[in-house]
């Protein structure tokens, strides 16, 4: 998959094969620009960005936790978690410390989800399907079920702030996917990762820490998820126990399923999610943009998701055989 | 807002008596001459038949009116993806006007905001948009109009409904079911419901159940199984009319459905119905038709350049009490027969 | 008789065969990524004969039989199955033509018992139902006939790589098919279930069955086989009948070249070398019962053993795979509690595992990122891994052992089998170690190859590698070992010196005389 | 898994094996038997078979999609569909008509899935969301106005009625039980199941037809699904589009993972679905008869799963070694 690893010939022959969804993109890209004027603009751009960001970034993480093999249905709860914490704890202990708990929520949380799959040898469905079920008790508790509004200025800074033109929540973005990017690509724990995601007996022989590596993956899942909320609760100045939800966690997977990622573990790469990402978020902006009816919506949605794929699929089956 | 109000019960004259009235004052408004032709976008979960019927009513005086448009956005039941239709649509500046029904009270403030910014004739509708849950006002600053009932109508619908049905009944236990607890009106809407009812010591609240979901298959299962926790309750009030059918389905089964009342909420067609044949007590009062009128010819108008700021309780625009039940049955028009689907 | 050693095995003489062939090959090409792998092969295999198959590793042996077999397709060329042309787009096509093949990668369905795994997709059934009283008399029967002893209801995952190898074997003879392909059958069986497979595939041929065997044992493809097919680089060096040729003839041809003797001269350490490890009354459950054992540096000690003896077992407890439930280790003097390979690493243990596709090799990566896998923290500045430095070291040791067919970074899966087994060794002796436990060393691997890791194992020991050698091969045991330890039944029954006679040794494996 | 191929001896030892989740749970029936009166009555029992039938029908496809080691995320949108095409011609052509069309909806679904994994070769995940994202267009588009109500009268004895003192659904739930046990663990189909979940190449060689066999199962899945959605629909009159969805979802996986069925394929067995299901029935259940608050309710119901699953792994750990 990392193109990073590959010989110049075989680069060109991988890229080759990595072309179709990539193409796919491109193809709706053009698409777009031509049906609605309003499509490329930089202020639309922008927007897309930005209301992908999240998904973007939890998307990050949970690349690692499918590339390892493993699953994490708790993302969604644990993204209105994060949300939820800043909020309550911007509060009391005000906007840094309330934003930086938020995230340390997620990870604490991810970390939890790592402990039952690797020590406790729990199948991370059903792991974290517990734990997200749980950490959503936990996220009403702490709201008593009404929403957590924060009255403190610089709270909303982070959701709609800008640096040099952009939104935080894009920078952030970017970050997540360089970081991750490196990571996988290009450091020992990536390669680790790879190797405990395709075989871990063999991995396990060559001395790597088979649980930990695993477990990290949903640490950082587990951080990316609720740095997401974070921003979200930011970016209204409010935490809300209902956010995130099912819709987050589709939104997340299908996304990196998209892009190529496989979830049977030990193939995928970032810059794969992020294609995927993109895919989706061009997809539903283009239907917003044309205003399209809803069934039409479900049903082209459905139908360009399978092109896209498909011609991903086909490209790497001709380049894999002979 | 006195002045705009008194403009928009004039513009709507009444509502229950039919949309006559209103293509009329909508005619001889001021810039009759300027039919300048208006694009609105309703943004709203598409599978929802309040929400449909809302559209009915947007959709009537778009006709009457001739020289509107409407495209229908859905967001399903996604805050997030509302947030990007409402981005995306804003961005589009295809729209002079949008009617919305927030799924997110504050999430999709910013939104908000930035349709004002773009000066679209923004209206909510059926909930807000802002951390207020006790004001019918706009709470966006520069927003046309906000057409909703506040949770304490509602709440307090929800509690006159338990007080009605306990009358004469001690003591009075109920179960409620509600829709999904987790949802922040809900949970507001609890505490005032509750601090009603607090105040009638012949009621005795027994049990509170969760996730009714808003349909009939979910209340039903509830239902039974509240039945089985408590054969002796009196009442059983739900947050929705599709729960109120669950549970007189649950009833039926073990044929006890004389014995024991329900409510409802949202007077759906069902709900109307069952209440008028005294098989509930009664449901809380929804007028998505009039919601409808009433947001389409505020949009309508502020596009063609008036300026508005408006708040309106759609029930009381229509003339309705907060509740439909047994006793009250009267002060309903006759062919009152409920606007939406179960 | 163990493997390796000439057999006396009956004398197979070609029987005068006028009739037109079974399989046809016309004129075969097939490339992988533009890499040829075949080309222009053509062969014949007549009916009730066996057609032996050799060739380096990565001469296309196990890609022509895929072929064959219906497992790949062809690029060009006509495949003719009694005279008539046919194109399988699944194994499921030949099968209907009677033609089964046992993969050289052993490939069965872990979770399911031994039974299922045999007759998967030959079910009989009664009523609809799948009739398991017939199943199990049919399996008896089977195991009757070829002489292999398994426990039907054991689940597959659960047994030792020569079990599983023996499920294929039964598979592929549970579907009484005319034509059995054996891609390196006995690659991980002892030679007494090579001998009674041997048997087998004779009684099968005298019935008319045809059969193409491939192998890297020789003198086990001289014995048996009729006619004689060498591969060199995916083209084909000759057919011949097999009476013509001679284990040297087939190497030069294979090779190109002649073989220097098979082992190197043994340099046994100095009685004063220091001892690397040592190991007290390991123990754990049946498998391994009180085994003590020491190893000097620059010594190789063999380790012999029938298959199940506890040999791997011995190996996994000592390199922290497996908890051992009494025994201590030492390495170099100092007790040693080892839990994790990685503290086995650190301490300078390497280990060539049995199973290179277990526990060896992550397929899908490229065989750099393998071989590197556990030793990134050298190769790395900081967090980030210098792939410059990563690619130019890894490839030097993949020279070393001239891994042939090799495109550094495709996937280790598109190496040949034997290439994959070298891919395993480059990986333990990426960095020198000071004890080497290699565990089958040679499993799947040609002659050259055999040569040359022979010679590498003898210069590390001359260099104070303390090595560890288990082989089902005897003459390799006897070949390299300076001292020979023989397991039964999970005990260290005998000890010998190098230059002891394989009699012996056999005798204590098998137990049929008290040693010592 | 399927104790039917073992010798006495292994299956006195896969029993020990299974005895994780079956103790869990009868430990949890005992406990819900003294924490509530209502819970061990007649009416109480039945009823929660009544209003499980449909996860558990549903199940019993999806145990036979993970078992070969696919997924199907259109199994929501389908039940959906399933209720909406039965009312809608239950109105036209009739009763009986309308409800098998239904179910052969379903199957039509399912069968799509099926060619679409197999034959496009695209993966499962997106395979399905796609499908399931169309599906759900379609029944919006049949329904229209989104709800259909039946007054036909005959169209609730589906799911109302009764034979034997037993509810048609209840009888329909065992139906599929035995049937997809059968099929399971006595049939030839059911060990090419097991072999393609375990490892496709293997049952390849063996000539068996590895995309036959995988897209049947999501077509059984389809179907099951269907079935489901039209018991629904009959039980309340009417086909709704957004009946179904991510709860019934989530529901129908949580049983069949919690039962023990793995997602890795090639494991997993029908009475493990069962078991799962009724964990979580009488998990819900006891939730209501004792009006457990919705807070204590999602962590509650988390730490249940973590500890009956626990349990599981636990003994069959203990059983396997050694
Ligand atoms: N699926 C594949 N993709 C790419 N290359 C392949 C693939 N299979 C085989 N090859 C290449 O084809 C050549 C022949 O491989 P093959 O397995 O037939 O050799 P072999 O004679 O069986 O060797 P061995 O004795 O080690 O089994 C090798 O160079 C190998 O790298
Ligand atoms: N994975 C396993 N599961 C269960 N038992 C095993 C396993 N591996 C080995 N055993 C048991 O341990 C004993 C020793 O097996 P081991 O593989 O160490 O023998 P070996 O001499 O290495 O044989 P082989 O030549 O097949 O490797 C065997 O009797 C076997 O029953
Ligand atoms: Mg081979
Ligand atoms: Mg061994």
């Amino acid at each position: 998959m990392t193109a990073l690893s590959l010989s110049p010939k075989k680069a060109g022959m991988a890229a080759l094969r990595d072309y179709g969804i990539v193409l796919s993109c491109i193809a709706l890209f053009i698409a777009l620009c031509f049906a609605s004027d309003a499509f490329f603009t930089q202020t639309n751009l922008l927007n897309i960005l930005d209301q992908w960001s999240g998904v973007g970034i939890a998307a990050c993480g949970i690349t690692l936790v499918l590339i390892v093999s493993g699953f994490d249905l708790s993302i969604g709860a644990i993204f209105a978690l994060g949300g939820v914490v800043a909020a309550k704890l911007a509060m009391s202990l005000g906007v840094a410390p309330g934003l930086l708990a938020g995230c340390v929520a997620g990870l604490a949380v991810g970390g939890i989800n790592g402990g039952l799959v690797t020590l406790g040898r729990i199948n991370p469905f059903i792991a974290t399907l517990a734990t997200g079920t749980m950490v959503g008790g936990v996220s009403l508790a702490i709201s008593a079920g009404f929403l957590v509004t924060v009255d403190k200025d610089g709270f909303d800074v982070l959701g709609r702030g800008q640096l040099l033109g952009l939104r935080y929540s894009i920078w952030m973005l970017v970050a997540s996917l360089v970081i991750t990017g490196l990571i996988l690509h290009r450091s020992r724990f990536g390669r680790y990762i790879y190797a405990v995601g395709g075989n871990p007996e063999a991995a396990r022989l060559s001395g790597i820490r088979v649980g930990l590596v695993q477990g990290t993956t949903y640490a950082v899942a587990g951080l990316t998820a609720a740095v997401a909320g974070v921003i979200a609760a930011s970016r209204v100045s409010t935490g809300q126990a209902d956010a995130g939800g099912f819709n987050f966690l589709f939104d997340v997977y299908s996304a990196v399923i998209v892009g190529g990622t496989s979830v049977s573990g030990g193939e995928g790469a970032i810059w794969r999610t992020a294609v995927g990402v993109l895919l989706l978020a061009m997809i539903r902006n283009g239907f917003n943009l044309l205003g399209i009816s809803t069934v039409y919506q479900s049903i082209l949605l459905g139908a360009i998701i399978l092109a896209a794929v498909s011609l991903d699929v086909w490209s790497r089956a001709r380049t894999t055989a002979s | 807002v006195i002045l705009a109000t008194t403009a928009v019960l004039a513009a709507c004259g009444g509502g229950s008596d039919d949309g006559a009235s209103t293509s009329d004052s909508s005619a001889d408004a001021p810039a009759s001459d300027s039919k300048k032709k208006v694009r609105l976008a309703y943004v709203a979960a598409q599978a929802n038949s309040v929400f449909k019927s809302i559209y009915d009513g947007v959709n009537e005086i778009a006709q009457k009116d001739g020289a509107v448009e409407i495209d229908r956005l859905d967001t399903g039941f996604d805050p997030t993806k509302q947030f990007s239709v409402m981005q995306d649509a804003i961005a589009s500046g295809r729209y002079d006007g949008m009617i919305v029904v927030p799924l997110d009270a504050v999430g999709l403030v910013p939104q908000a905001e930035a349709a004002v910014a773009a000066d679209i004739a923004l209206v909510n509708v059926n909930s807000q948009f802002g951390d207020s849950f006790v004001t019918v006002d706009p709470q966006v600053e520069g927003q046309v109009g906000s057409v909703l009932q506040t949770i304490e109508n509602i709440g307090t619908g929800q509690g006159e409904l338990i007080i009605g049905a306990c009358k004469d009944i001690d003591p009075c236990k109920v179960g409620w079911i509600a829709g999904d607890a987790k949802l922040p009106f809900e949970v507001y809407e609890r505490k005032i419901r509750e601090g009603l009812v607090a105040k009638h010591d012949n009621i005795e609240l027994v049990t509170f159940l969760d996730g009714g979901a808003y349909l009939t298959e979910e209340g039903y299962k509830i239902a039974q199984d509240l039945l089985q926790a408590h054969p002796d309750v009196n009442v059983i009030a739900t947050a929705g009319d599709q729960m109120g059918r669950g549970a007189e389905l649950a009833l039926k089964d073990i044929g006890r459905l004389d014995e024991i009342k329900i409510t409802g909420e949202g007077s759906s067609k069902y709900g109307v119905k069952a209440v008028r044949d005294g098989r509930w007590y009664g449901t809380v009062t929804y007028a998505p038709l009039e919601t409808g009128r009433v947001a389409a010819d505020l949009a309508i108008r502020a596009a063609r350049g008036e300026k508005l700021s408006v708040g309106v309780n759609p029930v009381e625009e229509a003339g309705f009490p907060q509740t439909f039940n047994q006793d009250n049955l009267k002060e309903f028009p006759a062919d009152f027969a409920g606007e939406w689907d179960t | 008789m163990f493997r390796g050693l000439s057999r006396s095995g009956a004398l197979s003489t070609p029987r005068e065969d006028r009739t037109s062939p079974r399989v046809e090959l016309r004129a075969i090409s097939k490339r992988f990524h533009g890499v040829s792998a075949l080309a222009d092969v053509s062969l014949e295999v007549t009916p009730g004969s066996v057609h032996g198959l050799v060739g380096e590793n990565g001469a296309g042996k196990s890609t022509l039989m895929k072929i064959t077999g219906g497992v790949i397709r062809p690029d060009s060329g006509d495949l003719l199955v009694d005279g008539a042309a046919v194109s399988y787009r699944s194994p499921r096509d030949a099968l209907a033509d009677g033609i089964t093949i046992i993969a050289q990668e052993i490939s069965l369905v872990p979770a399911r018992s031994v039974i299922e795994n045999v007759f998967l997709g030959t079910e009989p059934t009664r009523g609809g139902f799948v009739d398991t009283d017939k199943l199990h008399t049919r399996f008896l029967a089977l195991c009757e006939r070829v002489g292999f002893e398994l426990d039907p209801t054991e689940q597959v995952r659960l047994l030792r790589l020569a079990d599983q190898q023996k499920v294929e074997i039964l598979r592929a003879l549970a579907r009484d098919a005319s034509f059995i392909i054996m891609d390196e059958p006995t690659a991980s069986l002892t030679t007494d279930e090579a001998q009674r497979l041997l048997a087998t595939v004779r009684r099968l041929r005298d019935g008319g069955t045809s059969v193409v065997y491939v192998s890297h044992f020789l003198q086990e493809v001289l014995d048996i086989a009729d006619t004689v097919t060498v591969l060199k680089d995916g083209q084909l060096v000759r057919t011949a009948p097999a009476d013509g040729e001679s284990q040297e003839s087939l190497v030069r041809a294979m090779l190109g070249r002649p073989l220097a003797s098979a082992f190197p001269p043994k340099r046994p350490p100095a009685e004063t070398a220091p001892v690397v490890l040592e190991c007290r009354g390991l123990a754990r459950g049946h498998a391994v019962q009180d085994v003590s054992l020491t190893v000097r540096a620059g010594e190789i000690l063999g380790l012999a053993g029938l298959i199940g003896s506890g040999r791997s077992e011995v190996a996994r407890l000592i390199f922290g795979l497996d908890r051992a439930e009494t025994g201590t280790v030492s390495v170099n003097g100092q007790p040693a509690h080892i839990r994790h390979a990685r503290h086995a690493m650190n301490l300078g243990l390497r280990m060539v595992p049995e199973s290179r596709k277990d526990q060896g090799l992550v397929m899908g990566r490229s065989s750099v990122e393998n071989v590197t896998l556990a030793y990134l923290r050298d190769l790395s500045t900081g967090p980030l891994i210098s792939l410059s430095r990563e690619r130019s070291r890894a490839s030097g040791v993949l020279s070393d052992l001239d891994v042939r067919g090799e495109t550094s970074s495709a996937p280790v899966s598109t190496l040949s089998g034997g290439n994959q087994q070298k891919v395993v060794f480059a990986k333990a002796l990426f960095q020198a170690p000071t004890l080497l436990i290699a565990d089958e060393p040679t499993r799947g691997v040609d002659v050259g190859a055999k040569e040359s890791i022979y010679k590498i194992l003898v210069d590390l020991a001359a260099q104070g590698l303390a090595i560890v050698l288990i082989s089902s091969d005897l003459e390799e045991v006897l070949g390299l070992a300076h001292r020979v330890a023989v397991m039964r039944n999970g005990r260290l029954v005998a000890e010998f010196p190098g230059d002891v006679a394989d009699a012996e040794v056999m005798s204590a494996a098998f137990g049929t005389k008290a040693a010592r």
